[in-house]
């Protein structure tokens, strides 16, 4: 496979086709947003967590097949995770973006078809944003310990 | 590739304004570089150009014959590099009209001489109730320094808006510019949709309202003829590095009588007069504004940029990129599923071309045509308030310069096509 | 003249303190130039250091194989480029103790760097009543900022005094701090006494009272090992240009929380998250402070500038420049009518070495001295305060660097002894 | 003669050593100082100015070799002299150095001893100093019209 085609695998032009998470929910307990300023990708996250279960998501991008894939598996995956689940799986694809795994783990399903992204250094942070940003609102619902809605905004060029 | 030139590129002799663009193409290193195994189709340019032999080779014949800091040095070195840098200085004066040496300041870029007239014209005049004028189709370089000054004053932007064709919309401008305005902000040439503003006229309503004009000139000074006096702009901004020389110069010109008023902006050496723990005294101009060991080496081969593309002719260079232009917007016409931004006509319009394909994000464009070996730009291009008004998050640019034919453009038209079936759209 | 060098410069083998000046002279293209007939004996490197092949050719490559604007781009060119630019980030973070790469910005030169710190951080933090302990021995870098932001806030700026023998007088010290002191700035080596001043001591006395200090490391960066964590200092400022790189580059780092706080300086492209007529938010450390297009080419190209010192070994240059500038000491005090500034103990000092003849003034010495090739700096040095304190309008300075041996030396004191019998005194 | 030599003439050299004007004069009417920045140098001049014509002069140079000569040079030369004609030996001595006169002409004596100076550009300054603060102290008293004492500064780097 040329480099291009493996980044542009047929299950993520599949998830940027028809993103899944598109569902607003009503119960959210944490709303992030995340932002990738060199690029403008702009990314939404609800998230309904109860007792550390991250019961429902609703994922809205506005960007290019690669964050919006990657949101969109985002949606897929993390239901019915605990939060410690959830940042461990985020470790993982990071771990895998930079290279530092050879193989994607089996344990990450689609995800891993995100692994061809590597070999294109600036579109990493595209592969990241979504998760980042949930990352961030979680931490951040889990320091102030308390219910209602929070907003983190995120801006981190990670991979630059 | 185009083979190796002879010494100098020149237009060819049938028809004056045709450039040998094959001749030229040869005097660019790296348009030989190949990138992902194909030839390097730069189109890029509105972002950076690429830097002729001449330039190179000006940075290296400073640094290997006279370098050395400039103005304090009484020795060989040092009288070499100061005669070579104010050498530039007068060029350049020269090249935008020929206005007087001392009206021309060197910065770093577009973005450090629009600031500096924020932090110091800006500090001084802009007060609480002032309004500034600023298009909705700036770079942030050309507003975000008025909105953070407008911030700090209690001051008001006001928004010159735009048309979905891409001109600024003058339907309200006599509401606009009133007697509260004190500065119209407004770019020569969109590096959005190209277009070109009329630049002139909004001068001239500027001054009968009492209000000044600053004009950011990145797009238009590496593209077509300036002349600032015949524009009547106060202040005129641009950047070395989208007109062939190096990075890290840019140019400020300002008349005479605003910079006398104008406090300097970094303080250090070179642009005082006397230094004491009671009193400071500032040096005359131009070199109030040059605090600290300029970008020597730099500004001096940015001399070589400009001859360069005096040799081609600036006349010449603006024919040529209207010719390309128009090429490009026909042929990308013929793409299924392109929206094309910006005006059509390209007597009103640079060659900066922004276009979004209804079902390919502009990132996912950039990366696929990269692989092809085509540079071209995707995002929100630092004009994210124009985005805004185009209800996108970013669009793909394509922008055009000397070294581009009409081989890259079928480059990109193919790739464009190419890309749509790889994509399954 | 050197022999043509082999590949790199290296530390002779007998002794690993010692460096080849014969192959280092060699990487360096400029010093095989002829001035006036004579062979070029180059010691005004406190003003500018000369650049070996390595960073030319770092410059010539990045032109030819890598030049595009950074950060916004996705195609193989701007990425290359990015890479590189955030690579020398890292690389003067390294450079400097082990720092953050987020707490590196980089700007013009030293000059821009403290502009910077003083219309941020020093517009945000400092008051009426406050102070600003300042030394007399400042370059006007390090002086004319805080003495401006002191007139428009307000503040007070203190004198840090010197003494004769070119040292801070710290006999009133405990005074000078106190707990209205906001800033002490203070140059880590003056470039005109040579003096290395007690940098870690006041950083820990201007905390203890809750200051803050701000180093300019302008001619200490180039010359000797810096750790900025070591030394505790709040801000450290340099330029590449003095250090082997080329101009138009400057650093600044500062703590990261201390970034944090700050607002930022050039408004513009780059430096910004979102933007709106509305509403501007900020980018993340470190591009807040870096708006617009920077000097892409020179960053990268200072790379190598801090390679090829790491090869030498900064402990192996600083043990150099204490041999030759023990050297010039002594020869210079044989030459009759000479008057040396600065300590006399080589411990204390690095290699800027200023003079006077008590018969010719230094614009004459510097005048004969380029005539036999050999360039050295004469005035005051951007340094009025200080030569206030010496009663002089300005004097002559000797300057040396890695490529400087015992035979420049020699060349200099001897047309320093023809000079007196050429003037007849 | 060796360009070095043709600047440090023996005739500047005498100047240097020992200045003409630095007798102060009590009844001046004009007094202005000049600076060269980037170099340092220093003058103040005190004029008695009557009926246009300058009666007497007091030159104080703190700088090089050159500088300290022209001043020299020109207090000897002034004297007695009215505005427009030391006007018009500014302007020739500005020519001078520009190099746009190729011989020094007869009329001006001494001052031809500057010629030399025109080699070495970055001097050139320190050789007009004098005459330029000379002249902006004068048009300034003429300007102003009144007696009395006129200060002016003068950090023109004319010729950079
Ligand atoms: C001690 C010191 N500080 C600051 C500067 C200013 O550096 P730059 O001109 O590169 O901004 C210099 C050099 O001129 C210097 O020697
Ligand atoms: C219209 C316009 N203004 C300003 C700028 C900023 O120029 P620079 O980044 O060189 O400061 C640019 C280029 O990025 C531009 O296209």
């Amino acid at each position: 496979m040329m480099p291009l085609d493996e980044m542009y695998r047929d299950i993520i032009l599949d998830h940027y086709r028809s993103p899944r998470g598109k569902k607003p929910i009503d119960a959210a307990n944490v709303t992030a947003e995340g932002h990738n300023p060199s690029c403008g990708d702009d990314i939404k996250l609800e998230v309904e967590i109860k007792d550390n279960v991250l019961k429902d998501v609703h994922v809205d991008c506005k960007g290019c097949a690669i964050s919006v894939a990657s949101g969109s598996m985002l949606a897929e995956t993390v239901k019915g995770k605990t939060f410690e689940e959830v940042s461990e799986t985020a470790k993982v694809i990071r771990r895998m973006l930079k290279g530092e795994i050879d193989q994607p783990p089996d344990n990450i399903g689609d995800l891993g078809a995100l692994a061809g992204v590597r070999q294109f250094p600036v579109r990493i942070k595209c592969a990241l944003l979504a998760w980042v940003t949930l990352i961030e609102g979680l931490e951040k619902y889990a320091a102030e310990g308390r219910e209602g809605r929070i907003v983190v905004s995120t801006e981190k060029d990670d991979e630059q | 590739m185009a083979s190796r030139a002879s010494d100098s590129p020149i237009v060819t002799v049938p028809d004056a304004r045709v450039l040998d663009v094959e001749r030229i193409k040869a005097d660019f290193p790296i348009l030989s570089e190949r990138i992902n195994d194909k030839r390097l189709v730069y189109l890029d340019n509105a972002a950076t150009s690429q830097k002729p032999r001449e330039v190179i080779n000006a940075l290296l014949e400073y640094y290997r014959k006279m370098n050395a800091n400039i103005h304090r040095g009484l020795h060989t070195l040092a009288e070499r590099a100061t005669s070579a840098y104010e050498h530039t200085r007068t060029h350049t004066a020269d090249f935008i009209g020929g206005v007087k040496p001392e009206e021309i300041v060197f910065t770093r870029g577009t973005t450090e001489s629009i600031n500096l007239v924020a932090y110091t014209w800006g500090e001084q005049n802009i007060g609480e109730d002032d309004e500034i004028l600023v298009s909705e189709m700036e770079h942030h370089a050309n507003f975000v320094p008025w909105f953070q000054l407008a911030q700090r004053k209690g001051a008001t932007i006001r928004k010159l808006p735009i048309t979905v064709c891409g001109h600024l919309d003058l339907s309200d401008i006599d509401n606009l510019i009133n007697e509260k305005t004190k500065l119209v902000a407004v770019s020569h040439m969109s590096n959005v949709f190209g277009t070109v503003n009329p630049v002139k006229d909004l001068a001239q309503r500027a001054h009968a309202a009492g209000a000044l004009i600053l004009t950011d000139g990145a797009q238009a000074a590496p593209h077509m003829p300036i002349d600032v006096t015949d524009l009547d702009v106060d202040f005129y901004a641009f950047s070395s590095h989208k007109m062939l020389g190096p990075t890290g110069v840019g140019v400020l010109y300002a008349r005479e009588e605003l910079y006398r008023d104008m406090p300097p902006f970094n303080y250090g050496g070179e642009m005082i007069s006397q230094v004491g723990f009671d009193k400071v005294t500032f040096a005359d101009l131009p070199y109030k504004f040059e605090g600290g060991t300029p970008n020597i080496a730099d500004v001096i081969a940015f001399d070589a940029a400009l001859s360069y593309l005096e040799k081609l002719g600036m006349e010449n260079v603006h024919h040529h990129e209207t010719e390309i232009t128009r090429y490009a917007l026909d042929r990308l016409s013929e793409v299924k599923g392109l929206e094309i931004q910006g005006p059509q006509d390209t007597s009103e319009r640079g060659s900066a071309v922004s276009f979004t394909d209804k079902d390919i994000h502009p990132h996912d464009i950039s990366t696929y045509l990269d692989y092809n070996g085509i540079a071209i730009r995707a995002g929100h291009h630092c004009a994210q308030p124009l985005m805004k008004f185009l209800g996108k998050v970013a669009t793909a640019r394509a922008s055009f310069y000397i070294y581009n034919d009409r081989a890259d453009v079928d480059a990109l038209v193919e790739a464009l096509i190419e890309m749509r079936r790889y994509f399954g759209v």
